[in-house]
């Protein structure tokens, strides 16, 4: 079955670690992920900046191993990541910021991204904060 | 099992959260409780519909294991996948 | 053509999440999907008149709700349960919504494909 | 206007936090509605305590002056300062 | 000497608050602060004994909690309704705490120079 | 008076904007704010590359010209910071990122900064999430 995951919650929270779990289990299972869209607070999962406390697990790493390993797409929204600081190089170059700091793995991109999968997804789960 | 079902999953702990939630649930449809949402099987006054189930690590983590109510089934995240795949469509309550 | 529907469960300057919301609705109406929405919990206060950003230097969310219709977006609903507990009578409300009591929930949220709540 | 007395700062709307407010507030505290809290003015079944005071901005901008109760003052910023003055300390409730 | 209360009102792992609270505390307390903390709400659930982070690869809090007395922070307290709310008896719980009723909160709050409540 | 605030809400949230409403009419009072600690989702105040949404005030601007005007002390908590994506240079550099993100005007500190401020200050005002 075809699922796609809309992740809301910010990468600290206990419903991202969630999300990741329920995206490996899936794909474990045997089905498809072809996106993840990370909104809202979610966005902040593509902050190559961000360090998880010691001993907990990297979400963002999680997620980055299964782009590799199974083709997932981790779309972050462009708007929701400009409001909570998360910019690729494009939009830092056009905002005269200092540099950009968009994690490899992850794309900026817009809600049409989420839109579209939509109507291929035979499921889609959400992972709130 | 219900094709046009909806699985419910619930991961606050708020009265009002789960009332609108139990106000909002249809004969078929299935409720999983995940993160905060496992406190829900000790809030007073509340019966938590036949066959609700819950993510056994979140239960573990927060203490509730010795405590558990027998009538609300463990699972893990492949449990959740399956419940998404048995269910028509699913609502994130929060 | 799939069908989802957006559930407004929060007030309207609390979060971002309303504002959010309603950016996706209107993109997934744009890709075609049937969308509707439904007013729940505190999201009801998003429906009082005589709201305005402006004290807050904020964006009006009543005002992009009631551009909805220019939309086509006509499908407007509201929890009567969640009416009454704000004392809130439907005469109240800035926008024309369908009132559901708890079965009429229970049919909408049945005919969906997919049910957003954040 | 008592030096041993709270202020609480209000700024969320749910009925299990107004009801923890009001049950740990003393005689002489102020209660200043905030943000959502503005909103606790309008729950029904609670009585908010007399002096009262809310963020005229924040009711403004909900659409609550209309049917704003005249128990209620409004203030702005300064005033907020002034509270917290006013009061020997101050609690944020959220 | 400045006294600071800490309310704990957060279930253990539903946000990075409590642990950031008990960050803060610990630290006021290394300052000379007079701190003690108060356990109200959802925040009696870090009081639960066989608590552990292991299943969700988290640190444990109630573990943390428990060597409170080490840093001679014994000024533990626990809001009688909150724990009547979710059918806790004091005796169920991990932390010699002193349970309060309203009056007894009332008292305590007045004895701080700061509240804190994230 | 002396007021110490502790910010503990995310720059987008209506408390953030009420923290520095309150900071400035505090000053215009003839109050003193020697320090502003950001702590928890508060971190986020010292992220340089975010953008407020169109129209909307920029919170951040706002606390830095509050540093320039009346020398407030805008102190981050590190490790709130490194949770949530911020990082100043000497800490991009020991963890082996490729940038830093520390807005001009703030500073990165320890939990040390808000005891400190806090033997102080006569009142402490905090704005939660």
């Amino acid at each position: 079955m075809k699922f796609a995951l809309l992740v809301t919650a910010a990468p600290h929270q206990e419903q991202a670690w969630q999300a990741l779990e329920f995206g490996r289990a899936a794909l474990a299972a045997g089905h498809t992920l072809p996106r993840v869209f990370f909104y809202g607070d979610g966005a902040l999962h593509g902050n190559s900046l961000f360090l998880p406390p010691q001993d907990e697990p990297d979400v963002q790493k999680g997620w980055q191993e299964l782009a590799a390993s199974h083709g997932v797409e981790l779309v972050v929204c462009i708007a929701a990541a400009i409001k909570r600081g998360v910019m690729d190089a494009d939009t830092a170059e056009r905002e005269e910021k200092a540099g950009s700091n968009l994690a490899p793995g992850f794309v900026i991109s817009g809600l049409g991204q989420l839109a579209e999968i939509m109507l291929e997804a035979e499921r889609m789960v959400s992972f709130p904060a | 099992m219900n094709k046009a079902s909806t699985l419910h999953i619930l991961s606050k702990n708020t009265g009002a959260l789960t009332a609108t939630l139990l106000r909002s649930f249809s004969e078929n449809d299935g409720l999983l409780l995940t993160a905060d949402g496992v406190y829900a099987a000790f809030a007073c006054g509340t019966t938590l519909p036949v066959g609700t189930q819950a993510l056994r690590a979140d239960v573990e983590a927060r203490g509730l294991l010795p405590n558990w109510p027998e009538s609300i089934a463990l699972t893990d995240h492949a449990g959740f996948v399956d419940l998404c795949v048995q269910h028509a469509r699913s609502l994130s309550w929060s | 053509m799939k069908k989802t529907l957006f559930i407004q469960q929060r007030s309207p300057f609390g979060s971002e999440s309303p504002q959010e919301q309603l950016d996706a609705l209107l993109v997934c109406a744009a890709f075609g999907q049937d969308v509707s929405v439904l007013f729940q919990d505190e999201g009801v206060w998003q429906l009082l008149p005589a709201q305005s950003g402006r004290p807050l230097q904020k964006r009006t969310l009543a005002a992009q709700l009631q551009a909805l219709e220019l939309y086509e977006v006509k499908a407007l609903y509201a929890d009567a349960a969640a009416l009454q507990a704000r004392g809130l009578a439907p005469e109240d409300l800035a926008l024309a919504v369908t009132v559901l009591d708890a079965e009429g929930v229970k049919a909408l949220l049945a005919r969906q494909d997919f049910l957003l709540r954040f």
